[in-house]
């Protein structure tokens, strides 16, 4: 047996002699590039497998090798997957940090840690269980493949944590069997591995720790998806055909996948593709093209994060007053183009909403977990279609590119909806047609697809200037007349966008207000909050423009009512204050989060229950190491 | 080639011209442009192109206006500035049954949309490109563009010290597959070229140096009505007979060069001094490039390849429109869909 | 003598018999590209010259040639220079809209007409007095130079007004002189179509109406002046350096004018340029080149509209970011890109002031007259480089392509304020440089220019992934530190910039919040409320960030708020909500106007007198008559 | 050429190479980028280029790090996608005594960047402007970029199905005075020409392909390094002598071009299989037309025009820079005030 390093901290450990059942946080801190990925994803799907509910959080830099990197999992068998400030296993696979990483685990955790690396400062602790692998030497000793010594490793510290938590071999091999589908010697070789861990936990180590996982029945019929996969499927089922884009992370991967499923679901029985996707030179050719499409009447998309829907303003601006449809994927990243791109935030929320200059306002729609992913990218084809204008969906990188654990999505039963089609029957039958004409009171005027062959079908598009017969026109009366439809089609917006979802509780004083990926977060802080007394009640909101009656009727009800995300300036809270009126926005609190890193459910418990007031800048990350390194 | 007919002619589709023409231009007096315009009237007519089947495309200037003053009863979209290409393209992939003829001005194209320019290029996006080329910004009063020659002068006396930028060569460069030049004031050379590239199955991108009247006209101007007369150097004598026509005279096969264009179409080449061959990408662009150095502006097609395949065809999509596909074709069934989910199980 | 026409609508003169002095407004009904730019102009100088003040305006079209233009000239002795909704005397000149045209003139004014047009319909009217001219034939018979006829057309008109309205022959040769300097020959040819004018009116027409000019004492001293003109002037006396532009209506006049001005007065005496101008090949590359010049320590500037500032969207973010200066104007214009190129709107206020994805807020000087044009464009340079941001400066059509009547901006004595810079000596010594410390607390930090010679001046420049010393870091603490700071930032910026200006009335109830072209009418407004009793106080904004301790307390003194703009979504409104304590946004009422032309004074008069509540929409412009024309 | 050396070693202006070194790389190992910024570290400390005098500017990608990992005495700045161009055009107009190097990639200069590279290069902006050229988008994981060949295959399996940009014979069509082409593993080629750009007055472009060994360097890649070592072309043999030296070794003028760089340095052209005259405008274009047909990649000093005035030459600029001219030059006196005034009076 091997012994446990001392500390010099002279804490004791508070969890000496507990048991903890499915309920803790496992980070792998490693290098990216390294090969982590698959190590860490069955480690997952195994510890699913047992059915026990998993949430992880991939934590990656900006770049392609060689930097740190941390996969946080969340392990709660009520389904409680939100970040967690506490991490109580650390696997500490990178030299780099290893020592912050240590310093970091919670009194009475677990660090695994590779046994070549000395425990200096900080990281040399009494309150905590050490357990020392010699993870290079095990795979230099075990793995034959030279090429894969290194890949292999990772899967070492798999086998390890297995024997520790004690994860039935069958979860893992089921797990692998699934991720390496067909693959048998790589299966073979990665079990080994795994064997090899588990090994030597078993002969030279021995469980200190509190950390248990018991079998549960939570995780059937679950799936492991990305929100951009999610979207992306969206993107089929709704109907897309153009689609355009340009790399850029988080947003990519939305397009990848979305064109790996097109390729696979969308070629007809002759190869010929029911569709098409371009990488476009950059973003500005990438919505030109999208709207290009929906003029001509396809369902077209775009995908891109604040860099691109900047570039894209102009652009967008010009969608919204020639009223032409398309369908933007916001994935939403920290910062300005040289931030950290490779973090999260809801941070583009008020300048999406009024990108472009002139009046503009857009449509988002805001998907609050995988489902949604889902089922919003479908409605917004029909959205934009119906109201003739660009449609915005708002997710972020936490969203669009971790795996979350979700119910399946729903097979959509609702038809395409595409919105005041004319045809040339429909012109034949009418014996006119106006462009721009606000026919029905909605805002919404009739439009014909080009090579409609009627010849009163043919107008032509510009900005705002236009009467209703779509000729040109520099006429004021005309211009503000045109101006107020659009303000009357967006109202008309308000009542066919996703309405808010609310929890409401009986006899709760405070109301929480937030929207995407916090969902998970909100929930566990109002459980929290509920242990000790405090009730709340909770809107989620899911679209903008916003159905003000039903937001007056929550504030109402409430005292104080939280407005929570992931922006420094409460972006969304200023949206709601403009049109808030003014005794129900003296109510409004915000409490806001914005390393980057996902928020953690505490933040808002901290924010609720401790901050009386203007609950500000409750909650500076202090999570990860500096590191300096070249740009991104 | 027949003068605008009367209103009484038909073309094939037994159209007037009626149907070719549009609004009553606002252009100044005298723009190149509006004379462009006539052309690709009397093109379309000629060549009988069902209108209702053409969009119509531009950015902003005073040339990306001229849609409005032809093809009445085609669809049209005025864009943002420079962006013409992109929103062309996907108004072609939404449904590839239409004809997409984009018009855009040097500033809209050479300045702003270079990088649009070049990438549509690069794709070969089935298309028509007209680029009305005055060497200056028209709409905007004047100043000069980044296809302004070296040496121009501005009518405030300003002279251009910049190379220009020859969008006849880039595109030929970066993949076109039919790049012409031509004048506006050569009704004879545009109007076969406007026909051959709608019998052109790529990206048919005409150059048409089209004087701005009002600034830059003027002694000293290199596209210059007088001037842009003296340099004009066709490479040869146009003629365009369509795939439905039979040839009205005879040709000399040993002076006359016979290009077939994908729709049975023949574009007839006669030989002027020199030898041209504009299948010869290389040749091409040296013979701009040699103009370019005595002055001279090279007209006439200057290069086509018929057989390079367009971006539908790269891309492998389906001959029907996609936006005539229904929700039958497009959203896969719910057994589909439990499959693919099956793999995030 | 020639007869009246008569008409047929049966309404009197209510004019007949009155003698109206020095207080109308005429308008020239003219086609773009005739020339009648230097008639109108002569005209309106002519009257200054008689110390009467005028104030032109000009509405302009969307193309080079041949559409409609109104060039419409308030003259009033009170220095009333705002838009007037009513027109007194009509120059119908314009065959395409001359019927419309008359309609609109007020009951007892003046139509003065091409007596080739047949009065019909709604143009025959009993209640005006018309002075048919034979304007073509005139100039056919009396102008010799063949080329000159159709432009000289336009100075017979001038003729004729003169002698309607008495402009002494005194003030018109003067203006002539100027506007033609050294032009012998031209002077002698305007000035003789300007007697033909005058002496066909003598000996044909005889004065019935009731408008006349006496001379004043007015306009001694005043210039005439576009705001373009004098924000050039503000950028050379500001030391601005490096210029780069893209041309656009409306701004393309200030890099126009202002490389004129640097071609005249920096040029050193051996023929060198002490600058740069650069006609970039789009707005991206301006707004590059400009961040590219203020990073290096150059004053540097570009000019633009909407738009441009769309396409500026991601750079401009970056310069918040990475805070380096610039200064940049944005001369808004209505519309989308292809909406109403050539009319008037305050609608980027929104869009500027948080330009750009992520967290960003900008800084917004608003130049309410020719003179702050000018001294807010010497101030943007030191506010720059002191803030370390890129600086809007906020005009509009209307401020920057017409021409006012204004005093003499004044010379700035204030000399440059470069900023935090550090040079090789002072880093020499403090023995250290931190690129992003905040040594000072204001959230400014200090920087040096590349090529400072000192080992420890170089430091690299991101967005927003650095730390103190300008390293990359991916750290959360880092980066919400960072921010933070950024936001202290601009409350340092609340500090600097120009204060609202005030003028609070003594037991006015009512204020008025307005900003930028609009001063004129507001002013016109309050006097004109205040002869019915109406006290108003009135607060002109002038900058953002907001000076929130001054506008919370003006808001305080009064029971309404009246916020004036020009757009539909009363945006600046929104901004001031978004900051105003409750108790006062309560206060808050709108009047918007965004037809494109610039506000009438009466809109202001009837939205605070007539409207009680929100008063939104109040005025739709009814002026133009419908053009169907092509694209812009 | 020598090898990196000693640390004890000094250049001309007595400095190790310390200086001209910088942070630690976190690009891949065995990227190509990291062996060009060796090069460059060892270009500018052999020629010796005051560190504190250059200003590194790049865009956005793998490539566009790189500035952060040499010169570490030298201010730099990582701007946003694309926009290196301008970024650079405006630092050196406020200080043209700035030495300007750009580094960018092919991502960022040929796709969403192509419209500022065309546009300096038709300015001849005076700077250094490297295109680390591996075919594809490293950082966002490597898919095809427009300089990718036709045929190359990403590791998935994706072929490339447009023809390539080729920012080289771009760069010479639309006015760069420099172009050169060079392979990251080639610093025999690189180095002197490296050296070489930094004594050349214009604009110098160097396009090298620098293959990305995480996603483009696998078999079917026609940028991995056995391929690109392959079918690397040079068209002559490279020296480059510094104005300070004296050569070291002995060159047949027969055999040898030697071309005179403003500062007096020389660069010394030994011929190869073919004569290469690299001042020949159209034959360096069709050169890079030939290889590109025939599958080869040719490298070398393209092009070159040692005369061509620059941006700065052209607009007539004080020599001073403009950054260091104070208010007392640049705010003209109450005098000119009033008299300026008076025209609006
Ligand atoms: C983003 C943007 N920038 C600038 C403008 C102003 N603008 C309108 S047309 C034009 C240039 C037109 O030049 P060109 O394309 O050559 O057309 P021409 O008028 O000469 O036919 C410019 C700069 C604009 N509309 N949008
Ligand atoms: C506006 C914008 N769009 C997209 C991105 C994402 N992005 C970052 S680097 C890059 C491409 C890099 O490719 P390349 O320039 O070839 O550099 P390499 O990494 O290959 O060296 C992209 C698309 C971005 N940062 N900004
Ligand atoms: S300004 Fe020039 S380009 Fe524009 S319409 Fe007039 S002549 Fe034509
Ligand atoms: S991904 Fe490619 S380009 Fe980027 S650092 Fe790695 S090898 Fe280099
Ligand atoms: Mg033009
Ligand atoms: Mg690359």
């Amino acid at each position: 047996m091997t012994s446990q390093p001392k500390g010099h901290n002279g804490h004791a450990n508070p969890l000496k002699d507990k048991r903890i059942i499915n309920d803790f946080t496992i980070e792998a801190a490693t290098v990216n590039g390294s090969g982590s990925q698959t190590a860490n994803l069955v480690l997952a799907k195994s510890i699913i497998n047992m059915g026990i509910p998993v949430g992880p959080k991939n934590i990656f830099p900006s770049n392609i090798q060689g930097l740190p990197t941390w996969y946080i999992m969340r392990v709660n068998e009520k389904g409680y997957l939100a970040r967690k400030r506490t991490i109580d296993i650390l696997v500490a696979f990178n030299q780099a940090t290893y020592l912050k990483d240590i310093s970091m685990v919670r009194p009475g955790g677990v660090v695994i840690y590779e046994s070549d690396f000395t425990l200096t400062g900080v990281a040399k602790r009494d309150d905590v269980t050490y357990y020392p692998v010699p993870f290079g030497s095990l795979a230099q000793h075990h793995i034959s493949e030279i090429k894969l010594k290194k890949l292999l490793t990772n899967m070492i510290y798999v086998g390890v944590l297995a024997e520790v938590l004690g994860i039935e071999a069958s979860a893992i091999e089921a797990a692998l069997t699934k991720q390496l589908r067909g693959k048998e010697k790589a299966i073979k070789v990665n079990l080994d591995a795994i064997e090899v861990g588990r090994k030597y936990f078993k002969e030279k180590l021995q469980k200190q720790d509190p950390y248990h996982l018991e079998r549960r029945d939570k995780t059937e019929g679950m799936l492991m998806m990305e929100g951009n996969t999610a979207s992306a499927l969206g993107c089929v089922f709704g109907g897309c055909t153009v689609v355009a884009w340009y790399p850029i992370t988080p947003a990519s991967s939305l397009a990848e996948s979305l064109s790996e499923f097109l390729e696979e679901h969308r070629v007809d029985a002759s190869g010929k593709k029911n569709y098409v996707v371009i990488q476009a030179e950059d973003e500005l050719a990438a919505v030109g093209m999208a709207l290009g499409a929906g003029w001509a009447g396809a369902r077209s998309m775009t995908s891109t994060s604040g860099p691109g829907v900047s570039l894209m303003a102009e652009f967008v601006g010009f969608g919204y007053y020639a009223e032409v449809p398309t369908v933007i994927f916001n994935v939403q990243r920290s910062g300005p183009s040289t931030g950290l791109p490779t973090r999260t935030a809801q941070g583009d929320m008020l300048s999406t909403a009024t990108l472009s200059h002139g009046d503009t306002k857009h449509v988002m729609l805001i998907p609050g977990d995988i489902r949604e992913c889902f089922s919003m990218a479908v409605e917004a084809f029909d959205l934009a279609e119906r109201l003739q204008t660009p449609v915005f969906v708002m997710t972020d990188l936490d969203l669009g590119m971790n795996a979350w654990l979700t119910k399946p999505p729903e097979y959509p039963t609702k038809p395409f909806d595409r919105g005041k089609v004319l045809t040339e029957e429909d012109i034949k039958k009418l014996g006119k047609f106006e462009r721009y004409k606000d026919v029905d009171g909605d805002g919404i005027c009739y439009r014909t697809y080009p090579g409609n062959p009627h010849p009163l079908a043919a107008y032509f598009t510009r900005g705002s200037g236009h009467n209703e017969a779509a000729a040109y026109s520099e006429d004021g009366h005309i211009y503000q007349r045109n101006l107020e439809r659009l303000s009357r089609k967006f109202d008309t917006a308000r009542t066919l966008v996703p309405a808010p979802v609310v929890d409401s509780v009986a006899g709760a004083e405070v109301g929480i207000i937030a929207y995407g990926s916090t969902d998970q977060a909100i929930a566990e802080a109002r459980d929290t909050l509920a242990a000790t007394g405090v009730k709340t009640s909770y809107m989620r909101l899911r679209s903008y423009p916003f159905d003000m009656v039903k937001i007056e009727a929550f504030f109402a009800k409430h005292k104080k009512v939280f407005v929570v995300e992931q922006n420094r300036d409460a972006q969304m809270a200023q949206l709601l204050k403009l049109e808030l009126s003014l005794e129900q926005a003296a109510k409004m609190r915000t409490i806001l989060h914005f390393s980057g890193f996902p928020m953690p459910f505490e933040v808002i418990v901290d924010g609720i229950s401790h901050k009386a007031a203007h609950a500000k800048h409750l909650d500076v990350e202090q999570k990860m190491p500096e590191i300096v390194t070249g740009g991104e | 080639m027949a003068d605008i007919p009367l209103k009484t002619a038909v073309n094939r589709l037994g159209l007037t011209i009626e149907p070719y023409k549009g609004l009553t231009s606002t252009l100044c007096t005298g723009c190149g442009h509006d004379t462009i315009t006539r052309h690709v009237i009397q093109a379309f007519y000629e060549y009988g192109v069902e209108p209702y089947k053409v969009a119509k495309m531009s950015g902003i200037g005073c040339s990306s206006k001229t849609p409005a003053y032809f093809l009445s009863r085609s669809c049209g979209l005025n864009a943002v500035h420079g962006r013409m290409p992109s929103i062309s393209t996907g108004a072609k992939m939404a449904n590839r049954s239409l004809m997409v003829i984009g018009v855009s001005g040097d500033g809209d194209s050479a300045s702003i949309g270079i990088g649009q320019f070049c990438h549509l290029a690069r794709r070969n996006t089935p298309m028509i490109y007209i680029i009305e080329n005055n060497g200056v910004y028209g709409l905007t009063k004047g100043q000069f563009s980044a296809t302004a020659d070296p040496g121009s002068k501005l009518k405030g006396g300003e002279v251009n010290m910049f190379e220009n930028i020859d969008c006849a060569a880039l595109g030929i460069m970066l993949g076109a597959s039919f790049v012409a030049r031509s004048f506006s004031g050569d009704p004879k050379q545009a109007v076969p070229l406007l026909k051959a590239a709608i019998a052109h199955k790529g990206l048919a991108l005409l150059d048409i140096i089209s004087p701005c009247v009002t600034f830059n006209n003027h002694e000293g101007s290199t596209r210059s009505y007088p001037n842009v007369r003296k340099i004009d150097s066709p490479v040869h004598e146009l003629d365009f007979v369509a795939f439905y026509e039979t040839p009205t005279v005879e040709y000399d096969p040993g002076q006359t060069k016979e290009v077939e264009m994908p729709d049975g179409s023949k574009v007839m080449l006669k030989k002027l001094a020199k030898d041209y061959d504009p299948t010869d990408r290389m040749a091409a662009l040296q013979a701009i490039e040699q103009s370019r150095k005595s002055g001279q502006l090279l007209t006439g097609l200057l290069y086509v390849d018929t057989a390079k395949r367009d971006f539908c065809e790269v891309e492998g999509m389906t001959e029907t429109p996609l936006n005539e596909l229904g929700q039958d074709k497009l959203r896969p069934s719910r057994e589909r869909f439990t499959e693919i989910l099956k793999q995030f199980a």
